[in-house]
Order: C-alpha cells, then structure tokens, then sequence
C-alpha cells in the first residue's frame, strides 16, 4: 500500500517526461529526419544556452524572485569574450571574463533585491536596461567577430566522434544542480526560503544571504551561457539573448515550478527546456510555416502544462 | 424529532483514498450551543467545512430547518444563514478590518442615481461596533496585519457574530485568546443563544465544553462515537471517549533539581512594545509568561531571539553577554523557538512533514556534509511517533493537516535538534488533551536532562500546571514574578492589569 | 530660424550594424555641415516613433525619419509638415511618399532582387533556395521578400523555396533554424538571408556539418566582408548607407533654407563578392 | 494624533508621486523644451496606450495573476480594426470588432486560468503565441494600411484646441477604474481575492469569477489600446504591441502593485506609466545618446523604487 503509494506519487511528477516522450513519438512518426540520432543530438545542442539559463532561473524561482536580466548577461559577457577572444589571446581570459561578468551582475541583482528589498521584478527589469546599455556602449552597438579558432572550440568541438562539447557542459551544470538542489543543506535552504521565507528566518537560515546567492548563480550561468554562445556563434552582438529571460522562465514554469517559490524539481528544469526545444526544432524540420508554428506552439504549452496539472491531481 | 436545526447524516469523506470522515452524522437543536470534540485529524474541521461547501461530501446528506439542502460553496452556506469562524486564520492582511468584517456582505449606496457604491463610511461605523462589542477598540481602517493573532481571532469572532446567522460554527476559537477575551465570546454566545441561534462549538479546552455548551458529540477516527447533553458529564469521561484511554493527572510536572543560570535578559526594548524587560532562567527551570493580549509577551520572545532587532539591553548565555541579532545567532547558540503563528513563521506549509522537521536542524541529517535521506526519514518518523502526528505518510504536505498536528510538526521541527534553552510561545495552541500531556511530558524531560524552558501561555491552569516560576507582562513591562509555591490565579490575573 | 539649425533623426533601433552606421553618417555629415543632429530611437515600437516625431515637431528645425512601419508613421508625418516642420524620410520610403518632404533611401525590393539574382545565376538558373528573414512584417522583410519573390518568378518554378522562416536578424536563431534545416536531408543550394548577421549563422551551421553551400548576406558588414574575402560567404549586397545618410542631411540644410529639394533621392545597391571586395575592406 | 497619522499614511502612498514630479523638476530645468505644455500633452499621449494596457493589467496583477497577452491582443484587435476601417465602413464596425477580439482573448485567458487552473504565466504565453499567429494569418504577415480618415480621427483628433481624444480616453479609463476599484463591491473583491483568495473564497465571494473577470478586462482594454494604436498610427501591424506586456507589468510595479496580487493603488498604475514616458521622453529630449539611455533608465528605475519602498517604510 505505502510502497504503492510512493510509486504513484512518483508517476505523477513525470507527467510532463510523459508529455514529452509523447511529443518525441509523435514528431518521429510525422518526419523521419526528426528521428535520427544527430537530430536529437541537435535538439540537445539547441537546448543548451536556455537550458543554462533556466538552471539559473529555476533557483532564482525556487526562492520566489524572478530574473529578467539574465537575457542582457547573455549579451553583455558574451559581446566581452567576443573582444577578449581575438587573435592569440588564451581562451582563458574571455572565459573568465565572461563568468566574471555574469557574477558581478548576479551579485548586484542579489544585494538590490536581498539586501535593498527593491522587488525582484524591478530590480531585474532595471538591470536588464542598465547591462544591455553596457553591451551596446563596449561593442559600438555592432556585433563582434574575428573570435579565434580556439576559443570556437569551446562549445563546437566533438567528443567521443559525435557528442558535442556543449551539451556535455549542459548536462554536467544539470548535474551539478541536481546534486546541489537534492543533496545539500545548501540547496534544501533554497526551497526554505521559497515554501516561507519569514519561518526560515526564525529557523536560523540566513535568508538574505539564500537569496542574494541565486541570483549570484543565476548571474554566472548567464555568464556561461554567454561565452558559450560567442563560442557557438563565433560571434557576440550586444542584442543577444533579448528575451531568453522568458524563454528560460516558460521553461521552468512548463517543468512545474511555481512563481510563488518553494516547488519545482531540477528534472523540471531540464524536462521544461526540452520541451521548448524539441517542439521548435519539430515543427522546423516539419517545415510548418512560421505563422501557423506560433499557433501550435502556443496550443502545445497550454495543453501540455493542462494535462500535466490535470494528471498530478488525478492521481493524487 | 423534527425540529432539528441541522441534521448532517451519514457523511463520508475521502482525501485521495484516505477516508477521514466515516458515516458521520450529527443533529444540532436550534437554539443550543453543541459542542463537538475529538483528537487532532479527528475529523471535525472536515466535517465543518462540508458544512459550508468548501469540501464537498463523498456521501450524505445534509438537512437544514427539515429541508435537504445542496451546499455547493460557502455563498450557498452563508446564504443559508451559516456562519463559520474557521481554525486557520484567515484574514487578509494587506486589508483594513473593516474590509475584512464586510468581506462578501459589502454594505453598498446609491451613487448619482445609478451606480450601486460601497458605503465605506457605514462599514467603518458597524465595523467598530462589532468590534466594540467583542472589546477591540482599534481603528476600522487599520490594517489586519498589524494585529497580534488574538487580535485576528477576536476580529474573525466580531465578523462571525456582526452577521445575520441560525446557525454559527465556531472552530476553536479561542485557541489563541486569554480567559478574558474567552468570557467575552462565551457572553455573546449566551446572547445569540437566547435569541435562538445555534452554535456549533469546536474546542480542545474541556472546561470550555461544560461551561458553554448544552450537548456535546464525539469524534474519534472519523467515526461519531457518542452525542449527549453536558450536563453532569465528567471530563475525564470525555476524555476517555476521545482519545480511548483513562487519563487522570493533566499537569506531569516533575520535580527536577534547578541549576545554575544559563540565561539572562537584561532591559531588553523594542520600540514601545517591549520596555526594559529583564529576567533570568536557570537549567532544569520551565518559567511561565503570563499576560492580556497585546501585552508584549510575543514581541518579548522576538526580541530575545532576534526575529524583532532589540533596541534595547543584552542577552547573557551561561554569564557571558551574547551576541544575538538575528535568528540564526540564537539557533547556532542552542536556542530554540517555537513561535505563536505556525502559518506566518512556523511552517513551510508547501513541504512535508519529513522537511519541516529537518528544517532547523538540517545538518544533524547529513552525512559527509551530504543530506542522508534515511536519517531524515528516521527522525521524521520517530516525531511523527512521539507527538501522534496524525498522517499516512511523512511526505504529506503539512498544509493538508489538521491544525493540531501541524502545531505539533511547528514544535517537532525545535525537538529535533536537542535545544538548550527553548522559548514556547502557546506552544499546545490547537492540540488536543491527550497530545498536551505528551507534550507536557517532553517538557518535563527536557528540564529534567538540565534545559531550560520560558513558556508563554494564555491558558493559566497550563501555566500554573507546568511553571515553576510565572513572569507576568503588563502593558509590555514586567509587572511582577510569581514562584509555583505562591502560585494563585488571582494574584497572577491581578498583575495582569497593571 | 536659430543660427544653427536643429535635426532630429529618429531611428527605429540602433541595434544592429546598418542602423549604427546610419546614425553615425548621418551625426558626421550633420557635423560637417554645421547642423546639430539629436538621434532618437525607437526600440522598433512604433508607438514611440510616433510620439518621438511628435516630440522632435517641438524641438527642432527638420525632422529626418527611418520609420519603424512604413505606413505607421504617415499620420505624425503628416501633422509635422502641417506644423511647419520639413520631413526627410530616410532608407525606406513610407506609403505615401507624398507626404513627407523628401524620401533619400533605397529599394528594398531591390536589393532583395539584386542578391536573389546573384544566387540564382550562381546556382545555374534552377535549384532551391532557403531563406532567412528579419522579423515577419518589418518593412525590411517585406522589400526584401518582395524583391525575392520577383527575382523567384522570373526562374518559372526552376527555382524553388526549400524553407523560409525568421531569424529576427540575429546570428543564433539563424544558426539553429539552418541546422534544423539541414538535419531534414532536403536539398538546399542556397542560403539567401536577409542581413548579414543570419548570414554568418547559415555559414555556420554549413561549416559545422561541412557542407558547401553558398550563403548570401546584406549589408555590407566588415565582417561579413572579411568572410567573403576568406571565400566563406558568397557576397553581401551593400545598401551605400554612407551616401544615404549624406543624401538626407544635405536635403535637410536645403529644407531648412527654405530651398526645393528633389522627391526621392535614391541611393544604388552594390554587390561586393570576392572580385571587388578588397575595395571595401577597411 | 490620528488626523496626522493619516496625513502621514497618504504622503507615504504618494512617494512615487513625488519622484515623479522631482523627475518633472529635474527635466524642466535641464531642457525648456521639456517644460513646454504641449510636450506635456505629448507624454500624456505618449502614456496613453501603454498606460490603458496598464490599468487592465493592474487588475489581473492585483488579483495574484500575470497577463503577457496583451501585447499580442494589441497586434490581432489593430490588424483586425485596420482591415475593417477602409473606405466608408462605419467606424463603429472596427471599433467594436477590435473591442471584441479583446474581450474574447480575455475570456479565453480567463477561463483557461480560473477554471481549468493552469498557471497564467503558462496560459498567457501560451495565448500571447496563439494571437500573434493569428494576427500574422490575417493580416498576411504584413501590415495593413488605407485606414479611413474618419478612423484615423478617433485618436487624432484634439478637442478644446489642445487636449488630443487619446489623452481623454485614456483619463477617462483611468477614473473609471478608479472608481472601480475603490468604490465597487466588485473592486473590493479583486482587493481580497488577491489578497488571500481562500479567505476570499470561505466569505462566499466568487474567486473563479472574480479571477475571470480581470483577464476579460486587460483583454478588452487590450482591444481599446490595439484600435486606438491603430488609428493613432493609421496602420495596423501584425508586430505591434510586443512587448507591451513587459511595459505594462512594469509601469504597474513602479506603480507599488505587489506581483504577488491584493497590493496596489488605481493611482499607481497612473503614476507608474508616467514616470516611464517622462523618463522616455525627457530622455530624448536632452538628445541622450540611446545607450546611455539603457543606463540611466535602468538607474532610475532601481533608484526610483528604492525611494518609493524606503520612504514608505520609513513613514510607518
Ligand atoms: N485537503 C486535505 N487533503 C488531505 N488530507 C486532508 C485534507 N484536509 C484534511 N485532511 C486530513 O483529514 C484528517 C482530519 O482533519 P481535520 O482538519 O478535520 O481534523 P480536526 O479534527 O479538525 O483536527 P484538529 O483538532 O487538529 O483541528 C486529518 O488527518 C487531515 O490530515
Ligand atoms: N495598543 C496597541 N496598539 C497598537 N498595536 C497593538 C496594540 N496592542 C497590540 N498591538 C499589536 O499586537 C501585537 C502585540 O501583541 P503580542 O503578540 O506582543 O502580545 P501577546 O502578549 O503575545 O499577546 P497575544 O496573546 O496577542 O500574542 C503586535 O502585533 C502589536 O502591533
Ligand atoms: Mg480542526
Ligand atoms: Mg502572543
């Protein structure tokens, strides 16, 4: 009975793996091309960067806030390692740089929001201006290019003949974050602070510290993300990344995280983005027109999350 | 008999295949005040709450004034002439009190002839009346959040009563009120007696139940177990009723030798709502704080913690002066603090049981720095155990319980680190009889193994029971102290009102 | 009249490299001029263009526009020139020319013509093409879709639309659509794309899956050129942004003078491929 | 005592106010052509669009709930009435049709929120994809012009010599809501619902509806914003409006609406779209190079808030 139980309650929060596997199905009945291997290594490879972002995003939603400048984090450390990567220079600098960015602006974004407690919302919103300012005034406004060989390598080499290196770099920050959200103290306070952040307080968790720290995280991925994505494209443009703030947001709500804080799983961050991704790149090879692809995404989200809210309470 | 008031017959409810309510019927005469008690997940909020249409019913009927009624949500209900103050507060805090008292019965006026307005100026007026009559004399228009818990609940009591109603639940209401503010209720409840309104009184204070109430019912597990009239019913029958077993001594309190000091208050301040309180706390000593509400004595306890930032004065750990700003200071220096809103402070009310108890003590549960998943399980069940946590399982959210058994997960969460030092404040709001004296117990063992205690109460037989020293607040100072050889209710009552 | 006269540019955006370069011809010709230039953008919102130009109708001499919308901004065209103040449209004409003082810019559809020409006689006349657009509905999509359309027509069906999808003008949307594209096995002779940026992307991903297939660029960029030096791109079609923007100031001194100036001043497009690229390489 | 308690109260809602006219102050001094009275028409006209998708969106925020359609509504309800308003066609026939198409979008969002109780953010994502495609597949992709002279009058058109049409509509939206919200049953219950939707719900109001109701209002206010844009730009774009949503939410915020519902002033949503377009519009007056313009509204913004949340702290 109890073991049954466990089992059920289990299924119940995969119901959105569920949807997906569906979706996969039906795409690769509909187009062979979508079925191939080399396919869903792509769809992995284009899941990436919103995928960083959303691993960010989904602790930065854990504790109740909300992060729209990671999409201009994205521009601006990306159009610097675009600068820094020229020529010889070692791979290293425009890397660092990139994260070092990324965490400087998580840094700010915590300490506004925790420490200030301006809401996250304009907090957020202002940065997202004030950083894309940034990138603009560093880069001209023009995009950046003659980024070296080597530092292309970065997210566009190979392992193992076929495994491109950025998704591996993907799933290990999934990993990293599984472990971080599952095993740690850390990582437990996150949820605390979220589910009620005055009760974590009277319990001797350092909420501000908790909160300015997500934003820390949710800054240096969007670091990552950056640099990975001047490696990817060869190029950084100070408009990059509008609007993945969203992108990364819809993940994380589709993989069953509450904006209210407290709920959401790291399967749901990775499941979420996939899903975005796989739908993208479906209707793409499909060759649905543009106009009707913003129709049948926008009944597939509705209706994925529908059946997912649905199934979770049915089976309770 | 016809003439029922209210007859609920045979109502069964399931949560997600976990039935808690089993073939439950229950007749109210009208004008009558009846009782309903049972342990904690007993079944009577549920029961309540099917009454007004929140929860709807797998099965059974229900029959208001002889005539079968479908309540399919609490409009229907109110309609019906039902009223319900409910056991979890609900106000909404960002509002006025006036706001809340009227919310869903707006009073409304013509405005230019055609739009129906709301008649603010008439609301605040009845608002304050209402209140008058419960004793608050606060501002209409001030908001709820600025009221203590006992505020909240005497405000809920003034909303319940203000409206027009045959029938009034009243699910523990006074949980969170002193003996002043509860003979207040109990004259209004008289009064809408007389006037041939019915009360259906929900309470784990047994001498509320043979005070107020003309019939009583039992639940125990779901099941109606008796209905009967109060007059001439022992307690310990009740008792024995509820929870199944003989229970005789209420107040185990052990003699335990009293050591050296370990904690010292010293003119601890908080704005004007805490003034100069000082006092001292030895091991094995359980020092009871009395007080009105609105004294201090919350705010006090806050402060010493360090959830309110003192002002004023020092806290002294085994003699020496310590530092403790933030909640996180007093915690990592063994203190320990089960707060008076297990909502609003207590609870991550998403979670479950198994991490609300974790929460405060987190690292006792890790293994190479890495939460073991099988030592939490372990101390959750061990807590479950201990305080009879009524649950199928420990991953259950601790909003799905009933309020006693999450009181009891508010305090397992402090237990389950060994504190030293541990500030209670209405620590058995809510809990049934049987599960008090296994808190009662716990108390005395802690003292026993050399821990100190400061229990705020507003249940003076608890206090007086359990304290071996009572610190009376009046007015946010320390109106006096009284030793347990000294204890009497009216010299403790008298420092009260300073 | 003040002693200096007073411009306003207002720019749909300012972020991407054709609208930067406008900005900054259009200040130094300003400057060389002796006239001071205010550049306002818009954010691509045309609500704030219009509001703009309302604005600039307050604040200075003649306003030059490079509308959000073509059609969009004719109603606060209009009400500037009825308040006095001369309307020099700048790279796109509006839907009524007629409204505004001077329209100084180029075709849109002509460039789009030009460069879908190029793929085609590249391809030998038959083959598919697939296409990377700006944002759907922009006036810079739909002059140059239009321009492809007729470049398209002309082939009687030997050419053919493989796929055809925004990018948004940016790089990393390019780049993931063209390897969708590729991963479908369907026959792609040529990436046509309607600015540089997406250009780079398709290259790319072509580059990626190391696949020969040619890519075609607009704008002019200093990368894009260099990549056409580096024989990775095919061309890019430069829209003479230089001459435009000079075009229009000097249309603005000549309004503000009070002198006639010609309706349409049109600037030419130019194919800069691997043969003459070394000219324009700085 | 308490006459001055309450003076003190109703400064501290009114900080915002006060930046904002410091802001005004500011602006005037730098720039006479900012202190002009017809720029001050200008901004209100400037104001008015995002400023009515602000009030519906003030609404739905203050029940708990989030609206990132309108922007998409906009774009269908413009293309739509633009179609409708060529040649002679009675220009009630694109008003109402514009005015319905909202209403509808709203329904739509509504129930797909109250009563299947799918997230919002998922919901209106979902539905601002749906309605863009929509608007794409009507109007071709391209935008639609020939708009009847008598339509572009709707908002062009000034009244007592100065004051344009928009600028009333806009005013009068606002007082309407005004009155709504503080003198309504009705607006008393989105107060409670967003406050605490089970105390709500245990008091008998009608949360389902209530919930319901906001999501219709932001769509038909949505549909007023779309044909007013359309007839103000005499066009109508499938692309327009995107973003609006953000504008929205953040005028409404700057404004001191909590996001998380039951917070919030009819005033503030007034206040908090003017500070953005007199910031704007300022901005561009002084002829601030546009990525400076990203910083200083990006500063501003914070600084703004931070003030607003300080002073009213500090007034308690
Ligand atoms: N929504 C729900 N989902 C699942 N279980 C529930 C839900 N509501 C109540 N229960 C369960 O039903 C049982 C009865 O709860 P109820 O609140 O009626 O108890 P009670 O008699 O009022 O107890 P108390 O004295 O502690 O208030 C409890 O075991 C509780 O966990
Ligand atoms: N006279 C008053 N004026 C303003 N606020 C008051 C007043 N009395 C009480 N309060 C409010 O009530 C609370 C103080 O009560 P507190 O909780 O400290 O007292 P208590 O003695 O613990 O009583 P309770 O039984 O209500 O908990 C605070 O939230 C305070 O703001
Ligand atoms: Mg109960
Ligand atoms: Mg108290």
């Amino acid at each position: 009975m109890k073991k049954n139980a466990v089992h059920l309650s289990s299924l119940r929060e995969f119901v959105m793996l569920i949807i997906l596997l569906i979706m996969v199905g039906i795409l690769s009945l509909l187009s062979p091309a979508f079925a191939r291997l080399n396919n869903f290594i792509n769809i992995f490879k284009q899941t990436a960067i919103n995928g960083i972002l959303a691993v960010g995003m989904g602790c930065v939603i854990l504790t109740g806030g909300f992060d729209l400048s990671v999409g201009s984090i994205v521009g601006l450390s990306g159009v610097v390692a675009a600068l820094l990567a020229q020529g010889n220079t070692p791979i290293i600098i425009p890397i660092l740089s990139a994260i070092g960015i990324g965490g400087v602006a998580g840094l700010l974004n915590g300490t506004l929001v925790s420490y200030l407690g301006i809401p996250a919302f304009v907090v957020t919103l202002g940065t997202q201006n004030f950083i894309r300012g940034l990138a603009y005034i560093i880069s001209g406004g023009r995009p950046v290019f003659g980024v070296s060989r080597a530092y292309e390598q970065i997210a566009g080499m190979n392992i193992f003949g076929q495994v491109p290196l950025l998704v591996v770099y993907y799933l290990v920050i999934v990993a990293a974050f599984a472990f971080i959200l599952q095993k740690t103290v850390y990582g437990r306070h996150i949820y605390l602070v979220g589910g009620n952040a005055e009760a974590a307080r009277v319990s001797g968790i350092n909420v501000k510290d908790v909160k300015l720290s997500v934003y820390m995280i949710a800054g240096l991925l969007a670091g990552i993300a950056g640099m990975l994505l001047t490696s990817r494209t060869v190029s950084g443009s100070p408009i990059t990344g509008s609007g993945y703030e969203l992108d990364a947001i819809a993940a994380v709500v589709i993989g069953g995280f509450s904006l209210s804080g407290g709920v959401g799983k790291w399967y749901g961050m990775l499941i979420g983005a996939l899903v975005l991704s796989v739908l993208s790149n479906g209707l793409d090879i499909l060759g649905v027109a543009s106009y009707y692809q913003y129709l049948i995404k926008g009944i597939i989200m509705v209706g994925a999350v529908y059946i997912d809210v649905r199934g979770r309470a049915r089976m309770q | 008999m016809a003439d029922y008031l209210l007859e609920l017959q045979g109502i069964t409810k399931s949560f997600s295949g976990n039935r808690v309510l089993d073939d439950v019927t229950l007749r109210v005469l009208p004008g009558k005040v009846h009782a309903l008690i049972g342990e904690n997940g007993a079944g009577k909020s549920t029961l309540m709450k099917i009454l007004m249409g929140i929860y709807s019913a797998n099965a059974g009927n229900i029959v208001l004034d002889g005539q079968q009624v479908h309540i399919g949500g609490p409009r229907q209900a109110l309609d019906l002439g039902v009223q319900m103050i409910h056991q979890e507060l609900s106000p909404v805090l960002d509002m006025t009190i006036a706001e809340n008292v009227f919310a869903g019965v707006e009073e409304t006026k013509k405005c230019l002839g055609i739009f129906r307005i709301v008649d603010r100026k008439r609301m605040d007026k009845e608002a304050a009346d209402a209140l008058a009559q419960v004793g608050l004399h606060f501002a209409p228009a001030k908001r709820m959040r600025e009221l203590s818990i006992a505020q909240m609940q005497m405000v809920e009591i003034a909303k319940a009563i203000s409206r027009k109603a045959k029938l009034i639940v009243m699910d523990e209401p006074t949980s969170a009120l002193t003996e002043k503010e509860t003979d207040i209720l109990f004259d209004k409840i008289r009064a809408l007696r007389d006037k041939g309104v019915s009360i259906i009184y929900i309470s784990h204070k047994l001498e509320e139940i043979s005070e107020i109430s003309d019939m009583v019912s039992i639940l125990r597990d779901g099941r109606m177990i008796e209905t009967r009239p109060t007059k001439g019913v022992r307690r310990e029958y009740l008792i024995s009723r509820m929870v199944g077993r003989e229970l005789t001594n209420f107040y185990p309190k052990r003699e335990v030798p009293i050591g050296e000091v370990l904690f010292e208050a010293r003119g601890i301040g908080w704005k004007n709502r805490v003034k100069d309180v000082s006092f001292s706390l030895r091991r094995g000593e359980i020092l009871g704080v009395a007080g009105l509400v609105g004294a201090g004595r919350s705010e006090t306890m806050s402060a010493l913690f360090g959830v309110l930032r003192r002002d004023a004065g020092d806290v002294y750990l085994n003699g020496r002066k310590a530092d403790i700003k933030k909640p996180s200071q007093a915690v990592a220096r063994g203190m320990a603090y089960i707060t008076e809103d297990r909502k609003a402070t207590g609870l991550n009310l998403i979670a479950s049981i198994k991490h609300n108890i974790t929460s405060v003590y987190l690292r006792l549960f890790t293994r190479r720095r890495l939460i073991n998943e099988k030592n939490e399980q372990n101390a959750a069940d061990k807590y479950i155990q201990m305080l009879k946590i009524r649950t199928e399982s420990r991953e259950k959210r601790v909003q799905l319980l009933s309020g006693g058994n999450q009181q009891k997960v508010a305090i397992a969460k402090w237990l389950a680190g060994d504190p030293d030092i541990v500030i209670m404040d209405e620590p058995t709001r809510g809990i049934d009889v049987g599960s008090k004296y296994d808190i009662y117990a716990l108390m005395g063992e802690l003292a026993a193994r050399g821990k100190a205690i400061i229990m705020v109460s507003s249940e003076m037989p608890e206090l007086m029971g359990m304290a071996d020293r009572i610190m009376v607040l009046a007015d946010s100072r320390v109106s006096g102290f009284v030793e347990r050889k000294d204890f009497n209710q009216e010299k403790i009552l008298g420092l009260q009102f300073v | 009249q003040t002693e200096t006269p007073v411009f306003t540019f207002c720019i749909s955006h300012m972020t991407n490299a054709f609208t930067v370069t406008a900005a900054e011809a259009m200040t130094a010709a300003a400057e060389a001029a002796g006239a001071k230039m205010t550049v306002v953008e818009a954010a691509q919102d045309i609500n704030k263009q219009v509001s703009q130009i309302e604005m600039a109708v307050n604040t200075s001499d003649v306003i030059i526009i490079e509308p959000v919308s073509t059609d969009g901004v004719l109603a606060a065209v209009s009400a500037a020139m009825e308040a006095g103040v001369p309307v020099v449209i700048f790279n796109q004409a509006i839907s009524d020319p007629s409204r505004a003082s001077t329209f100084c810019g180029v075709s849109n559809a002509d460039l789009g013509y030009m460069q879908m020409k190029r793929a085609i006689e590249d391809m030998g006349g038959s083959g598919s093409v697939a296409l990377l657009l700006g944002p759907l509905g922009s006036d810079g999509q739909l002059g140059r879709s239009a321009g492809y359309k007729r470049a398209i027509d002309e082939t009687n069906g030997a050419v053919t639309i493989a796929f055809e999808e925004t990018a948004n003008w940016t790089t990393e949307e390019a780049l993931v659509l063209a390897e969708n594209w590729l991963q479908t096995g369907i026959e792609i002779d040529a990436f046509v794309c309607q600015n540089d940026g997406m250009a780079m992307g398709a290259v790319k991903a072509t580059e990626d899956k190391n696949l020969k297939i040619k890519c075609y660029g607009l704008d002019a960029t200093d990368d894009a050129l260099r990549a056409v030096k580096e024989g990775r791109l095919e061309l890019s079609v430069s829209q003479n942004t230089e001459a435009q923007a000079q075009a229009s100031v000097d249309s603005a001194m000549k309004l503000w003078a009070g002198e006639e100036v010609p309706s349409e001043i049109l600037a030419e497009g130019l194919i800069i491929d691997a043969s003459n690229v070394d000219e324009f390489l700085k």
